[in-house]
């Protein structure tokens, strides 16, 4: 983990309000999927650094890339950053997903969660797995993996699903799984999701979302309720196994 | 030129001025990012007697300015503590420890401190009375000063280290209470904890966090607690060590000029994980812009 | 969609909860940008019965997310104000006028309110608490629960007009001060006035308001605010009206949630000075895509 | 008086910390010389707008443009501002400097105190005056008059003056004044100058600078003290006559 001043390389919008934030921070150390980082919007009137998962990595460059959406201030001023300026970082956080050789895994996403499976994919695929991915949607103009090439690159298959057709509903979703019966699932912070993958007999794991203070196990902002007790979302997670998690 | 930046706090002696506050850092978290080494103390997280697990989430919420938190002091006990982390935190050899001590009744306080006293990191303890008092149906210890006083002497009559008790800002009139803790045995006083807030969301209209209230903190605090030291440190003859929103070795210095002999850092340590050595780094700066040799010359000479 | 935006407290019925806080607006000055008939009130600046020429310059100062201030309620005194501003208020006829009621003792509340009984502008007085107590030695009578107490049965005795008092914020309990206020007479509270505080100038060594302590408002100040609020909404069946921190209708909108009746604006009528119409139509936005037709409905609707 | 969005013409760095920023207004209404705008810069962290001079006015192009130093963190946040950009401005605010046909004037400026008095000297030169600029400036690199072609047309003469060569002293100021022998001075917020003027016979005004809130006379924040008690610098002046100040 480390604290650097990272310098803008590129602001994508590639949807209304979803942007492709790079970040030059040269060497971070080694990145796991699902790890995430902390940015810094502003110190004063907004004092919290906002947390991001790491969607993809350019190694020889020394540049990461976020996939956020703008939900609020933080977000908002994000989006507005230009190429060169200076955003602080701190990363790579938190403890990132299991990793499986040659299985059939399953990436199941709700919105810009997609951001928190990407990088996942892309390392399940150099592990020679078969990578589904399972992306949900609100509706077609929210759509962030059909065109997604970095998506497709990594996805044996990729299934797309929308709340205006309803083929995001909870039991199409079980359908689909169930179709293809994957050895592991990964999804993101959705707590529908996430109940319906405690019901299924598959070993699964969330990228978990709770507010965060220090991000680094150090102020016990982000408890999350597990089996074993309140459990630090920046330290101890974000990933979780499913079952662990008490929602 | 030579700085000396060292101060004295009861008989406790610290490198510089400048510690965290309790609940914002952990040493071992910061470790890459921070030499607890170079800082004029630690302050450990509030420890209760038993296991706590603290307030369901969510458990902060950002607001202009600051943050409010109600985390519930969420802690492992005073045993596991001390069996655990106790061994981890003696690697840092010239780390001064101070101990954070809470309870739910004033008995408590004594425990948690009376199970310390053998352990030799510890050069003081800090008393946070924020605390609810089960005895009086969970009102805020903090906020009664008969609970300061029988918090401060059941932790007095345990040990000779020093007791620096810390009070709750959101007072009528923090000098009364602080003359209280000072009457009842405390060596020393930390100014100030969180200020009761609230924050609510109007698409669900509830309250963001789960526990409803929490504690105010960050720079939107400072010109109030700023205010509480210099009233305290005008009215009475007490070390004190202030804590509330400070972002900047100018903020610590404000505190230091009105009086405070040393200053904590608390919200400042999630936005810039290294600030606390960037601003013992200001200070000397700031001393050798200004021809100070020792901070101590410094310290309380506010002209009014 | 047809909107119902009026409230009523204690019998004085207004057009909308929008109002702005006693101090930071006059409705000549601002003649220009904004339509006092369009407020749901216009509270005047606070009267004293003499002239008061207020503290010597600075006066003011910015902070993090806030401003700290000190003028001293300068003001023309009582007769003055009705022979020479009264005459020029009456233009706006559509406009609901409140008096803000100051004295240094509380007698002379009552001498204010008693002067001010004949101008058929004002429809309620609110009564600034947040003055020195000449006869305690000047202490804050805001503070004071004997003084509060004195100051609203000293003014109830003088009217049938609606009684809104306006109360300190940073007290320990503001829910027993409330109660005070209303057992003596209070038709109303005004939660709060801003909060005592300090800003020192590192250069000079000195403070910066030459009055050394000023009251902190603006941003920083709401999620304390809104919890006072919130406490007295919950303890006690009073009208409340809220004042601190409201920078958008957002802002309005959440005291409105947690049980204020209405709202007032002070610091932000600096900043953009016509805001008090914004925070107005935004309320209507809302009202209208949350299909709420009679604001009424909305008001004390948190879900805790 | 009007609260209006502006849109950033231009940003200047003149010197190290002195840029002159324009302004794309529209109609203001008419404009006095002193009258002055404040500018929003932050409605959060810097709760309180920033007052200026209005340094000077292009009528047919509805631009204004103030000169201003970098001294905190606001001014830090206004020269950072590029063209296009909009910015909220509140003015032309308060009482101006009276106006005299055919006399001989002094303005009196300390740093850059000179935006404002430049108005007034490009009226009092419209108005058939003689002008004579006296700029007093720390050293050469803050000397904001010399290379000023606005402050040339104006003034039929200016002499500047330096602290580093003790030009600048007041005993050769009041030199310099008894030998122009001005039937008025103007002058800007230097408490020396204003002190030196109520010694000199001339009838002399200053442009008076007082911490602000509101800038429009309800707030009472802005307060000096005169001969006929506390007066609002913000809407009784910031014109004041030298001799009505007590300070
Ligand atoms: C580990 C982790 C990884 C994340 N990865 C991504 C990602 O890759 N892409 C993406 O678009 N979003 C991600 N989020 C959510 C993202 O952090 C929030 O959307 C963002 O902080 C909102 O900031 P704001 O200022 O725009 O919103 P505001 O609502 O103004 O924020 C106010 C406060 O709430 C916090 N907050 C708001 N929403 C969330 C949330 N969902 N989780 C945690 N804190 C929140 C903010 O950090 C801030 O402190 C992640 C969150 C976490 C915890
Ligand atoms: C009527 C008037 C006209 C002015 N004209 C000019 C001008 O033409 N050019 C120029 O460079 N400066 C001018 N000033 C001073 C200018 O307003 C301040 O330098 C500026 O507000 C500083 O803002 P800051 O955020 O950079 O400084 P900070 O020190 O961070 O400001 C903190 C607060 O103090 C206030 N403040 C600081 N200095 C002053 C000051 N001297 N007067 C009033 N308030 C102050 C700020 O407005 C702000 O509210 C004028 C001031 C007034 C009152
Ligand atoms: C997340 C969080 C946890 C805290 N936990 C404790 C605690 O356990 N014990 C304590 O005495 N104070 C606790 N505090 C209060 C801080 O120590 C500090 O006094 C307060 O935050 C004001 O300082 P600041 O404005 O610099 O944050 C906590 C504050 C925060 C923000
Ligand atoms: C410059 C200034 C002057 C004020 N004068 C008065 C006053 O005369 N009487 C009064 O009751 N409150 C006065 N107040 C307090 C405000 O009415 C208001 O209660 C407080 O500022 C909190 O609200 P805000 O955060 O919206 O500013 C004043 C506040 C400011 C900033
Ligand atoms: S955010 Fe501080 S412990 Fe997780
Ligand atoms: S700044 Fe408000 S009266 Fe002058």
């Amino acid at each position: 983990m480390k604290l650097v001043e990272c310098s803008v390389t590129h602001n994508l919008r590639v949807r209304p309000e979803y942007h492709i934030l790079g970040l030059e921070c040269g060497e971070l150390g080694s990145i796991e999927p699902g790890q995430f980082i902390t940015v810094s919007v502003d110190s004063v009137e907004m004092v919290l650094r906002r947390p991001f998962s790491i969607y993809r990595v350019f190694e020889n460059r020394g540049v990461i890339e976020i996939f956020f959406k703008v939900v609020g201030k933080g977000t908002k001023a994000l989006s507005e950053l230009k190429e060169g300026m200076a955003v602080s970082v701190l990363g790579p956080l938190g403890k990132g997903f299991p990793l499986y050789e040659g299985v059939t895994a399953v990436l199941l996403s709700r919105g810009v969660g997609l951001a928190s499976l990407a990088l996942l994919g892309d390392k399940l695929k150099g592990l020679k797995s078969r990578v589904v991915t399972i992306a949900s949607f609100k509706g077609r103009d929210a759509d962030l993996a059909s065109d997604n090439e970095y998506v497709k690159s990594f996805s044996d298959e990729v299934i797309v699903l929308y709340d205006e057709d309803r083929s995001s509903d909870v039991e199409n979703v079980r359908y689909l799984l169930n179709k293809v019966k994957p050895d592991v699932v990964y999804t993101c912070g959705s707590k529908r999701l996430v109940r319906l993958l405690k019901e299924l007999p598959y070993e699964a794991y969330v990228a978990w979302e709770e507010r965060m203070g220090c991000a680094v196990g150090a102020c016990r902002s982000c408890a999350v309720r597990t089996v074993a007790g309140y459990k630090l979302t920046c330290y101890d997670g974000p990933v979780f196994n499913v079952r662990d998690l008490i929602l | 030129m030579e700085l000396d930046l060292s101060v004295e706090i009861a008989g406790l002696k610290l490198k510089n001025p400048v510690m965290n506050a309790s609940g914002t850092y952990d040493p071992l978290r910061y470790e890459s990012l921070v030499d607890p080494n170079l800082l004029g103390a630690v302050v450990l997280k509030s420890l209760t007697l038993n296991p706590r697990e603290g307030n369901p989430p969510p458990r902060i919420v950002e607001v202009a300015c600051g943050i409010v938190n109600s985390i519930g002091i969420q802690n492992e006990g005073v045993e596991e503590f001390i069996k655990v982390k106790v061994p981890l935190l003696r690697k840092f050899k010239e780390a001064t420890f101070i101990a954070s001590v809470a309870g739910l009744t004033p008995n408590e306080f004594a425990e948690v401190v009376e199970a310390l006293e053998g352990v030799d990191i510890f050069k003081a303890y800090e008393i946070n009375t924020s605390c609810p008092n089960l005895e009086k149906g969970g009102v805020n210890c903090a906020l009664d000063e008969r609970c300061i006083q029988q918090v401060t002497k059941a932790v007095r009559g345990k040990t000779n280290k020093p007791v620096i008790v810390k009070l709750a800002p959101d007072v009528t009139d923090i000098v009364a209470i602080a003359k209280v803790a000072v009457d009842a045995g405390a060596d020393a006083l930390t100014i100030a904890n969180t200020y009761r807030a609230l924050v609510v969301d109007l698409k669900s209209r509830k309250p963001i966090l789960h526990n409803v209230t929490g504690g105010l903190s960050g720079p939107a605090i400072k010109p109030i607690t700023l205010r509480l030291v210099y009233e305290v440190v005008k009215a009475l003859d007490v070390p004190v060590i202030a804590s509330g929103g400070i972002t900047s070795a100018n903020d610590a210095l404000e505190y230091l000029l009105v009086g405070a002999k040393a200053v904590q850092i608390g919200t400042m340590n999630f936005v810039r994980h290294d600030i606390m050595i960037k601003i013992i780094e200001g200070i000397k700066k700031f001393m050798v812009d200004e021809g100070i040799k020792d901070i101590k010359e410094f310290i309380g000479t506010l002209r009014t």
